[in-house]
């Protein structure tokens, strides 16, 4: 039956989250930015908030709500908000897809009291590139695999405790588990346009040796495609997030804005692209929890994954574009966020693979 | 508990629109053709489609199940292009106004009978402030005397009247009021102006009327508030959105088809990157249509919640309204291309379709209005903004 | 040298065209809509004026002025523009490529007094063809060649005397010339969406026989792809025509129609629409202006024709539809012209050969 | 005769342009990171090109045989990405004002400074009527008294000073002139401001100064027109454009390049519907860019015809500005997309032209304006429409 009705646990969670986005995001985005990193703080009190942890727990866990958490975060930082899809993805997929052996180990990790967590390796250094089709490979050994090959934007390349590395196997996308101080691993920090303080890296496997039990899941291979789809879902929260930042931010400045005698908001172009934002963050939010809920239910969410994060990938471009035109010069600084945004607006809509749900 | 899913009555009636539809589309083409002067190719209700039982009746009937009434009506009208309206639904909007505004007197006299109504003028479209029709009281008579001339009237030249919106005599201010009356076709001074022929829906008849000294007694003005009956439109919107995407949806499916049928099939776990333009395009396309189907069912859901009287859901209203008319607007216009010069051919009912949904973003309220409300209300305005 | 001067006899044909189409075309082109056919009188007058003629002298037929022409006859009736567009791209084709025998015969034909005239055949009732791979074929027979195949949306199909069949030979592009008369062609006239007295038709060739001399050029092959580029600018050319056309009515209309108190053209959302308008048929002018100068000059004028033909293509549609929201209901009635422009639009940009420069 | 060829005089000072650009771009990332703060990481000129002729300076000196000096002026621009503006040039707009309005013993004592220009203010971004600095004559010293902030004022820090737009007192119908004033950097009373953080365009400085009872002497008063000062922009948008296009080719060269390696070569001759994903989108970025390219060749073609002076081409020049604006915006958002995330990367410049050129469609009168004045012009309009 359709409905659009949040749980009550979910409407707490959506406004703790935005709470925290407000009080401990927004005032230290531009610090990460300028920094290249996020916090060590603010990663810590993400991680005492428990919501990382809380995708080991496969009864409960929830798409939706995580897109609850995706959105409220990204609407703060993106960059943050990313930093929590990529370690949630890592325990998501060990969870829903990791072996009994699998879940024990890695899922341990979590206890402690400061972020530590793993990222999933997705997306490749090559123009073009398709992330359902990895170049990376894994060949199989006697006692094992060995692992070639380079990954790109890996979010928080330096302070993963694992990747999870999505790499061809006999033909096949597959997951394998890797750890970062494996010899023939590699890490190198590769500054980009936006997310700034998400401490994105080059992570390259040279002939890494893995174990048996280092193939998620360990059986027949791991379903990379569920993965991707729930990294797409939670990008498109991302991207939704940061498009009702930017709305939230032009609304006042325009109607305080004067120029030629009346508020810019008054102007019909500038109250148009207004009209659209909202119109257009409410049609991604739809589609958003549409695709989390098939996610959730366990239906094929491929193609609802696909279209929300398509869409959103569009709209906040658009979003952040007509933001930053509407501040005129004032878009185009440091003394305001949108610059920011633009950047972090084009560069969330490029990632496929970095964050979860 | 979000849920999107549909229920077992949701799918049966979606399944009872998606047969009628077919059916529909058979008679496509001809009612296309020969209606462009307003007159059907057959007579209501179709043989074809008699035999089976109307999705919007059985709803009306039975409910209960569905994800809620409101909701199912609107998934109804997705499922269906609406190709060939065959069955003589009961929309009468007039008579709806009758209905809810009308004394048991007046509905007495005017109840049994098919009312439009007669808002727009020429030279006022969307802007009452325009209305040049008026009428004038006859003290002698006890009649009221009406002039003007009315246009883009839905199915006046097949309905037996109109519910009309005119001009009073100006009060010790100088404002005119608005007056609101009952109209019948054929009455002496109402003069028959032939149906407007247009690019696309032509099965939906269009027509205007003048008045010239129309003589109608008392009991003929309705106490319809000028704002309430407007309101109508408010949760009417949702459903010309719906209308609009179910003519897209069968646009989508087409070209889905052809394309699959030339060997490109629709890969959506692939990224962008590996995409024939074709498949891009149309990827996008959906994503489009998927953003005007969640604003659509959202506002629908709202309206479940808030009731349907309220004015809490009219922002969503107009959203899903403006959506769906730029994702008519873009879909076809796209789908085509993508297609090709052969889309072009009346062999097909694509063109067709790229015709009769463009009304959709023009039609109660243009997406350009639907902007100003929505805008008003998220930047606090009223007429700052217009 | 840089320079976008018309020569004084470019000036005259404009001027000549602007009339004509003003008093002769723009007045009928609901008929011929309506109709689904040009008017022989006007199909005549054109004839008379000797356009389609002209280009079959060598030295002094111009691609520049050609693209003049077109442009002022689809600011009447886009119909009748690519009417003359296809009967000239018939006669261009022949004059640059056709050998001294072919040249002889078929620009003999050009002499009357009544349209007469030859199109070309190239797209195919194929969804998502490709107008440069043709799947009808010409295969090679004793005394000649063997024609097989289906032609769709060709213009005038069933007045013209000739068509020049784009067709595969030995896996290439070729073009032959076909009497309309031959044994094996058939003609079924086939409406759709817009260019309505365009009268275009499906052509069909069953096996038709062809002699030697029907190879366009008779030696080794024609020059397919500068058929195509020159139909792609005279299509951009076409388009720019239609274009002016809604624009110029839009901006009388927006400023008479008075709508909350002001006139629809005060409105910003309108006057930008109609900036636009002004400033991408300022832009396709120059695009299809510079690829017609690189036929003139006989410099590879592919990118040049497809990039004007591509961008001509967006805005058209652009234009048209927003001049259709810009007239509400009205723009949806047949009691304007702007309906059918809108139809127009769509089918004019997605025709690759229709016409020729 | 319409002729799109360049002269062999074009073509060398074409070639000039494009290897100074390739010049910059080995300096073009150090200039980026390390003048975040306005401060280039090396002196000007740059000995790497100090060696080589200048060929704005090329071009003035000799300009015979060229499609107009003005035409290659932009078309020197489009050649060049504008990366590093390694070179002093000598553009100070100021300064400009100065040598046209100012008198002999104005241009005596001011003549030998370099000076910006100093319009903006916080909160009066493209609205002079929100100016709020201010100057009052003090009849005892016989100078004036200049209070106010000024924002957004390109090279100030870098320069001498700038000539600056203030109010006046109010005349007897209260109405507040506008004088220009020369200012001094380090003058008693105006206050440095750092120089302004910003997203691209870094080795361009941008920075602000306050005026705090700052007095200048009578011969700091220039008597520039106020609208002729700014008509100073009407022949700089096309140039503006110019500039736009040039970062724009530098990015749809760096795609096209990067797709051949990958194996996807652009064909032009083909149809659409065998297009790639990503071929369909470069050509259409290309089309977009070749749109922007005729509407600026034209501007300045109609500039050589009428004159420099004259207004006869603005709305030309508006129609430029705005199509290159709108180039810039969509051509870097795209090709980032076309190439995916690694084009994200600050290994290669993608992301810095992506950054630089957004203020392309904001300075020197955003695209908004722009279309306001060709609105305008084409409607009759003048105030109705703003």
């Amino acid at each position: 039956m359709i409905s659009f009705e949040l749980t009550e646990e979910q409407e707490i969670i959506r406004s703790t989250m935005r709470e925290i986005s407000r009080d401990a995001l927004s005032p230290e985005a531009r610090r990460h930015d300028l920094d290249g990193a996020i916090g060590t703080a603010v990663l810590d009190t993400i991680w005492q908030a428990g919501i990382v942890q809380a995708q080991a727990d496969r009864e409960s866990r929830s798409p939706v709500s995580n897109v609850l958490v995706l959105e409220e975060l990204a609407a703060g930082d993106a960059s943050v908000a990313l930093a929590v899809g990529a370690a949630s993805g890592f325990v998501q997929a060990v969870t829903d897809q990791g072996s009994e052996a699998q879940r024990a180990v890695f899922l341990a990790s979590l206890e402690g009291d400061r972020f530590a967590a793993g990222t999933i390796a997705a997306m490749e250094p090559d123009f073009v590139g398709d992330v359902t089709r990895p170049a990376t490979r894994v060949l199989r050994s006697e006692d094992g695999f060995t692992l070639s090959g380079r990954k790109t934007m890996v979010p928080l390349a330096a302070q993963s405790t694992h990747f999870l590395v999505i790499a061809d196997l006999d033909g096949a996308s597959d997951a394998f588990i890797v750890d970062a101080s494996a010899t023939g691993v590699t890490i190198e920090a590769r500054q980009a346009l936006g997310l700034r303080g998400l401490g994105l890296g080059e992570v390259n496997f040279d002939g890494v040796v893995l174990p048996t039990d280092a193939r998620l899941g360990e059986g027949n291979g791991a379903d990379v495609q569920r993965i991707i789809d729930g990294a797409r879902v939670g990008l498109a929260a991302a991207m939704l997030g940061l498009s009702r930042a930017v709305m939230e931010h032009i609304i006042p400045y325009t109607k305080e804005r004067v120029v030629h005698g009346s508020p810019l908001a008054q102007k019909q172009k500038i109250a148009f692209d207004i009209a659209d934002m909202r119109m257009e963050t409410d049609a991604i939010r739809w589609m958003t929890w549409k695709a989390a809920w098939a996610l959730e239910t366990g239906l094929d969410a491929t193609r609802l994954a696909q279209l929300a994060y398509t869409y959103a990938g569009e709209r906040v471009m658009q979003i952040a574009d007509n933001g930053l035109q509407s501040m005129g010069g004032h878009g185009f600084v440091e003394e305001h966020p949108m610059e920011m945004w633009y950047r972090n607006a084009r560069s969330l809509s490029m990632l496929e693979s970095v964050a979860g749900v | 508990m979000v849920d999107f899913s549909l229920t077992r009555r949701d799918e049966e009636l979606v399944a009872l629109a998606e047969r009628e539809n077919k059916i529909a589309l058979k008679h496509a083409r001809a009612a296309d053709v020969h209606s462009i002067d307003g007159a059907l190719p057959f007579a209501l209700p179709h043989p074809d489609v008699a035999g089976l039982q109307d999705p919007f009746e059985a709803l009306a009937n039975d409910h209960e199940g569905t994800s809620s009434e409101v909701i199912a009506e609107a998934l109804m009208m997705i499922s269906s292009a609406a190709d060939a309206d065959l069955r003589d639904r009961d929309h009468a909007f007039g008579s709806l106004v009758l209905e809810e505004f009308g004394t048991d007197e007046q509905k007495a006299k005017y109840g049994h009978l098919k009312l439009a109504i007669g808002l727009t003028e020429p030279g006022a479209g969307s802007d009452p402030s325009m209305i040049r029709s008026n009428s004038r009281y006859d003290a002698e008579t006890g009649d009221y005397v009406l002039n003007g001339e009315k246009t883009f009237i839905s199915f006046f030249n097949i309905y037996d009247g109109a519910v009309t919106l005119v001009r009073g005599e100006p009060d010790e201010k100088g404002n005119r009021p608005f007056h609101t009356f009952v109209v019948l076709r054929g009455q002496e001074g109402v003069g028959k102006v032939p149906s407007i022929r247009k690019m696309g829906m032509r099965q939906h008849d269009l027509a205007g009327f003048s008045m010239q000294d129309v003589r109608v007694p008392e009991i003929a003005k309705l106490s319809a508030d000028f704002a309430k009956t407007f309101s109508k439109f408010n949760h009417n919107r949702p459903l010309v959105a719906a209308v609009a995407l179910g003519t897209c949806r069968s646009m989508l499916d087409f070209t889905r088809e052809r394309l699959e049928a030339r060997g490109i099939s629709i890969d959506y776990a692939k990224g962008a990157a590996g995409r024939s333009a074709a498949e891009d395009r149309l990827i996008r396309m959906e994503a489009l249509w998927e953003a005007a189907w969640g604003v659509t069912m959202y506002a629908k859901w709202k309206q479940t919640q808030v009731g349907t009287p309220s004015y809490d859901y009219r922002t969503e209203a107009s959203i899903s309204k403006a959506i769906a008319g730029k994702a008519a607007r873009t879909i076809t216009q796209t789908c085509l291309d993508i297609l090709g010069p052969e889309a072009l051919s009346e062999h097909y009912l694509a063109e067709k379709w790229f015709r009769d949904v463009r009304i959709a973003d023009i039609y109660e309220g243009a997406g350009e209005i639907q902007r100003v409300l929505v805008a008003r209300e998220m930047l606090g305005y009223k007429r700052e903004l217009n």
